[in-house]
């Protein structure tokens, strides 16, 4: 066996010191196989060594969770004996060296996340960054990932509903894909991880194991050099047919009563699983890699423990149901095997042609797993409100606004995601938050993915704030009720103090607007040493969230219905150009403060606005968020195709600060003069900021003392930039 | 000149698509099928006369665009 | 109306077609996994969407080879009816119950929308309930949805009305020839089209127009 | 023994694959490129000594499965 040198730990992304709690945790020198489990189970993907001690912040319990962190996702309770399941995850590395496939991988992987536990994937989203566009990856990437994203996505057959693209250098070398998946189940029959009591059979499901993405999980933490693409290991390649079968076998496995855990192998495959499942369950596991199915002749004891093909899962089942279980997955016509046994040692005991290769104590691999609380740098937010030249053409700069890369239409993207099968898209992209309805009921989820990272980059707190104040907003605009939280931390190097600033000051503001939005994280992913040469990316912590609708015939879209009704502006607005779209687009600089958000407003004003919709007094609202009033506005219109009379009201009689400012907690309805008249008194009776802008109407958008512009120009602007910026697309290569 | 590119995963990378293939062959009855690998072939016109130079040319064109060398392998065949 | 929906490994608009069918029809159709060698009895069979066999190869390729596809064949040429969608129409000219080929989409990508259609013929068991010419919304989600047939054979199809659903005028998604969504076999039972009208049966999905292919449907065949 | 089968695009077929592919070179700058056609190759590994069997097999898997003669032809290429 290989011997191991300082070389080879360093190789594995330990640490020196790392490598001496190894040997201590064993009271001797690990072997080969053992230095690769240890390395993979100690990797910042897999032990939050940097993060656990922060995320421990987090608000996670509510009365509807039923499940929070820790497991493969989390569970909420939507009434009826219906449970929901969802979880986000990234695949940002992977994803730049082979987008299709990088892409596709992460979807299959958040799925199978998903129904490890027991739900029906029904919804996925996606959180995307991409380098500018004028960089020369970033057309290609682009390509890649949104058909690998629906490659993966169409062929289960979940309906992709939604999610967000941004473009910025700070991820020239760097993307972000965060794939989100929601699924439902039955609230009693949800499938945990915890391999309890000894003498279970272990058994392995799904595709046969070959050397892909071996070090994925350490390649994920470590940093990127312009040396990587030549030192990348075997790409995974995802086959959505077999996750397909996957899933349909283990949902009718699932209706028998023979597992007692299950778990999908995702980063670091068989170790991970087998470990994480031992540990849950408090006790050993035994595997025998000789049974392992494998798709390459002579693998090594190493490269079984540290593949990750996709595709696969690790149950643990009660004794004497293997041959009903394996009935199943010969019908799905998947591979299924008894590795192993579980034990009461609380050892990983690892065999393979007939000898032992690894028998470490599980509980060195997960509880002494390292926690660093490392060290940070508080550095002063950015302050102040930038200049502009108030001269400048309100229309014009709405035009030009909404054909930016990070404004213009998303539909290049969506259109290439199956999002009506499943045949419960109540509400399709291009709204505030997705609508799936719960098949067969009358009730609906609510699904959307938020960030601002200039709001993150300008102050980590309160980006993080509006993040989640944002997926609340969206999530009320549509007329559900916000319940809870899934978070994709993507940030740079945490051994720079600078950057595990940003990494903390980011939860910390999770956490604060969490918790006074009654609003819980139940499952969640971090994504660290995002830096090329040392250039860090924009902080991202994305937030995923999911809402309940009771009724989903009262529910709210974005789109104008009718001529002649009233506009009404919900918030206080007082003309925030820091860090602007605004300020970004038509001044051309990235400046300010980020919008602070006042939570306690932020719910007075969400909660009322929600009751409107759930009393169905309202079927007209759009939250305000990148590009201020007059976005939203020109976002409602262009939905509806019916234009809209606007002025300026309230004490901001500034027209660009007004229409362009970016100040939190704000929706824009539409109601009929009488019910809008009733809403703007009620809303002044409770306390709540509210002003009549204008009324529906014509075929512009007409702006008093300002100047109009036709919805059709408008349409071409918004519309435009995607396709036209993707038609220099090199063809996408597929059999 | 024509120019044939064979462009196959290489070896070791999952190849779900062979695998369906040589599945669906079993089941037709077609027991003597052992593994199966799919690919793609790009016949190419050019109008290049000289060989070496219709190499090097076509070579680029699969380092750019027609393999994706992260997963793939590529063969050159040229006729006159 | 009796109706079944086959089930190929990595169908997944079985379902979809399985909730339309039980809305119209108030009854819950059959599923018959693939391997089944005999139908239930039943009035119509309908193949559904999706990714049988991951679509690798070709889309519907290895799905016509399965059991269940020589019953369905038997039930057609008893003149049963038959209907493919989409992943489902593939199969069929795969298995040439319908002639011609779906292609890759002439932009190479998938896409999925909302396309108009214009039903150019009444005179079947699927469209009767329709007008001619009437104008109907049905949602797209393809790869492979470019129909290809020689010249000859679009002639035919033409020429005696079988050409049910076309693409409107510069609506077309994915390059078909003579924008061609729907096709039907000789006998008039076998209907194959890439749109979904199981998808457009709710209002709250964007649409009823898929209705009245199944009301057709329910009125000849019950 | 193993076959290599070659399944193309049949003349007069048109192939938005190989025209995009065309298209997306010349766009690259290789100006020389004229028509272009996409097709797929097969790798099977047969456990079959014979050559005259092998072929006659390997032609009734192109014929049921591997091609749709409808628009695609086949080749086929043996090697011990
Ligand atoms: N990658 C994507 N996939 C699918 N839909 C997307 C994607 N990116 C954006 N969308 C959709 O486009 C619309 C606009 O996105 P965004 O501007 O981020 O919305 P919001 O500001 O309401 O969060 C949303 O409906 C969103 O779901
Ligand atoms: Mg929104």
């Amino acid at each position: 066996m290989t011997q191991i040198t300082p070389d080879i730990v360093r190789e594995h992304g330990l640490s020196e010191e790392e490598y001496a709690r190894i040997i201590r945790l064993m009271n001797r020198e690990p072997n080969f196989v053992e230095l690769g489990i240890f390395s993979v189970m100690w990797s910042e993907h897999c032990s939050y060594k940097s993060t656990r001690f922060h995320l421990r912040k987090l608000p996670t319990k509510a009365p509807w969770v039923l499940q929070g962190p820790g497991e493969n996702a989390g569970v909420i309770d939507i009434g009826d004996g219906d449970a929901c399941i969802f979880k986000m995850e990234s695949h940002n590395h992977p994803s730049f060296i082979e987008p299709y496939q990088g892409a596709a991988t992460g979807v299959g992987g958040i799925m199978r996340d998903v129904f490890t536990m027991g739900a029906r994937p029904v919804a996925m989203m996606n959180a995307l960054r991409f380098g500018e566009p004028s960089h020369p990856k970033t057309r290609h990437l682009v390509s890649g990932v949104v058909s690998g994203i629906g490659g993966y996505g169409n062929c289960m057959g979940v309906p992709t509903v939604g999610g967000e693209v941004n473009f910025h250098r700070s991820y020239n070398g760097n993307i972000l894909v965060n794939a989100m998946c929601v699924g439902l189940a039955r609230a009693d029959n949800i499938f945990l991880s915890a391999a309890k009591g000894a003498g279970n059979p272990v058994v392995y499901i799904g595709s046969k194991t070959g050397r892909d993405g071996i070090h994925g999980a350490t390649m994920a933490s470590a940093e990127f050099d312009d040396a990587s693409e030549e030192k990348r290991p075997t790409v995974q390649v995802g086959d959505p047919f077999t996750e397909k079968l996957l899933l349909e076998a283990c949902l009718e496995l699932m209706a028998t009563d023979a597992i007692i855990a299950i778990q999908d192998m995702g980063a670091a495959g068989l170790t991970s699983s087998s470990a994480e499942m031992g540990d849950k369950g408090g006790s050993g596991i035994e595997l025998d890699l000789d049974k392992v199915p494998q798709r390459e002749a002579n693998m090594t004891a190493y490269e079984m423990m540290l593949s990750e093909s996709q595709e696969r899962m690790l149950a643990v089942l009660k004794p004497g149901r293997e041959a009903e279980a394996e009935r199943i997955f010969k019908k799905w016509e998947l591979d299924f095997a008894v590795i192993g046994i579980t034990t009461d040692t609380k050892r990983l005991v690892i065999k393979h042609h007939g000898g032992v290769v690894a028998d470490l104590p599980i509980t060195a691999l997960s509880d002494e797993a390292p926690v660093y609380e490392r060290a940070y740098e508080t550095q002063r937010p950015k302050s102040g409100q930038p200049k502009f030249d108030a001269k400048k053409s309100v229309t014009d700069s709405l035009v030009k606004i909404l054909s930016s890369p990070d404004m213009c239409s998303r539909r290049w993207v969506w259109e290439q995601y199956d999002y009506t099968v499943m045949a419960d898209t109540a509400q399709q992209p291009g709204g505030d938050a997705a609508v799936v309805r719960v098949h067969g009921t009358n009730k609906a989820l609510a699904i959307t993915t938020d960030v601002s990272p200039r709001y993150c980059k300008a102050d980590p707190f309160e980006g993080a704030k509006q993040a989640v104040a944002e997926a609340w907003r969206n999530i009320t605009a549509v007329g559900a009720r916000p319940l809870a939280v899934t978070d994709n931390l993507n940030f740079g190097n945490p051994q720079k103090p600078e950057i595990m600033w940003q990494i903390v000051a980011g939860i910390d503001g999770i956490g604060a607007a969490c918790c006074a939005l009654d609003f819980p994280v139940i499952s969640g992913n971090c994504s660290l040493y995002n830096e090329t040469n040392g250039e860090g990316i924009h902080p991202t912590p994305a937030i995923g969230a999911v809402g309940l609708m009771a009724n989903v015939h009262r529910m709210a879209t974005v789109a104008f219905k009718r001529p002649g009704d009233a506009i009404i502006l919900i918030g206080e607005t007082r003309g925030h150009l820091g860090q602007s779209i605004y300020v970004r687009e038509i001044e051309g600089r990235e400046e300010g403060a980020a919008p602070p958000v006042d939570l306690a407003a932020e719910k007075k004003n969400g909660d009322f606005v929600r009751k409107l919709i759930e009393d169905g007094r309202i079927d007209t609202a759009h939250d305000v968020s990148d590009g201020g009033v007059l976005v939203a506005l020109a976002e409602m219109a262009l939905a509806g195709n019916i234009g809209a009379e606007v002025g300026v009201a309230g004490e901001t009689p500034e027209a660009i600060p007004f229409f362009y400012g970016e100040d939190q907690g704000r929706y824009l309805l539409a109601a009929p003069p009488d019910v809008a008249d009733k809403i703007d008194q009620e809303a002044e009776k409770s306390g709540i900021v509210v002003a009549l802008l204008g009324k529906t109407g014509g075929d512009k958008i007409a702006i008093a003392r300002e100047g109009e512009v036709l919805l059709s120009k408008l349409r071409k602007a918004h519309e435009g930039w995607f396709p036209a910026y993707m038609s220099g697309e090199e063809v996408p290569l597929t059999n | 000149m024509k120019a044939r590119v064979f462009v196959t995963l290489k070896n070791g990378v999952l190849d779900p698509q062979g695998k369906a293939i040589g599945h669906a062959l079993n089941g037709l009855g077609f027991g003597a099928v052992g593994d199966v690998r799919a690919g793609k072939v790009i016949d190419l016109e050019l109008h290049e006369s000289n060989a070496e130079k219709a190499r090097a040319s076509v070579k680029e064109m699969c380092e750019k665009l027609l393999a994706n060398t992260v997963i793939e392998k590529y063969e050159i065949e040229l006729k006159a | 109306m009796k109706s079944a929906v086959v089930v190929f490994p990595a169908s997944n608009c079985d379902r979809d077609a399985a909730t339309a069918l039980e809305q119209m029809t108030g009854s819950k159709p059959h599923m018959v996994w693939h391997q089944e060698k005999d139908l239930p009895d039943v009035d119509l069979v309908v193949l559904p969407g999706g990714f049988s066999y991951g679509d690798y190869l070709r889309c519907g390729a290895m799905a016509s080879q399965s059991a269940i596809m020589r019953a369905v064949k038997e039930h057609a040429e008893k003149g049963g009816a038959v209907l493919g969608i989409c992943n489902g129409f593939q199969v069929l000219t795969e298995t040439h119950l319908l002639p011609g080929a779906l292609m890759r989409n002439a932009d190479l990508k998938f896409v999925c929308r909302p396309v108009g259609l214009e039903v150019n013929e009444t005179q079947s068991v699927y469209t009767r309930k329709y007008s001619h010419g009437e104008r109907v919304v049905f949602p797209v989600a393809h790869g492979d949805g470019n129909y290809f047939a020689d010249d000859e054979t679009l002639n035919r199809l033409e020429g005696e009305g079988r050409v049910v659903f076309r693409y409107a005028e510069g609506d077309n998604p994915n390059g078909s020839a003579r924008n061609i969504a729907g096709i039907l076999n000789e006998k008039r039972n076998v209907l194959g089209l890439m749109p979904h009208p199981e998808r457009v049966v709710d209002p709250l999905l964007g649409g009823t127009d898929g209705r009245k292919l199944f009301e057709s449907l329910i009125e000849t065949l019950s």
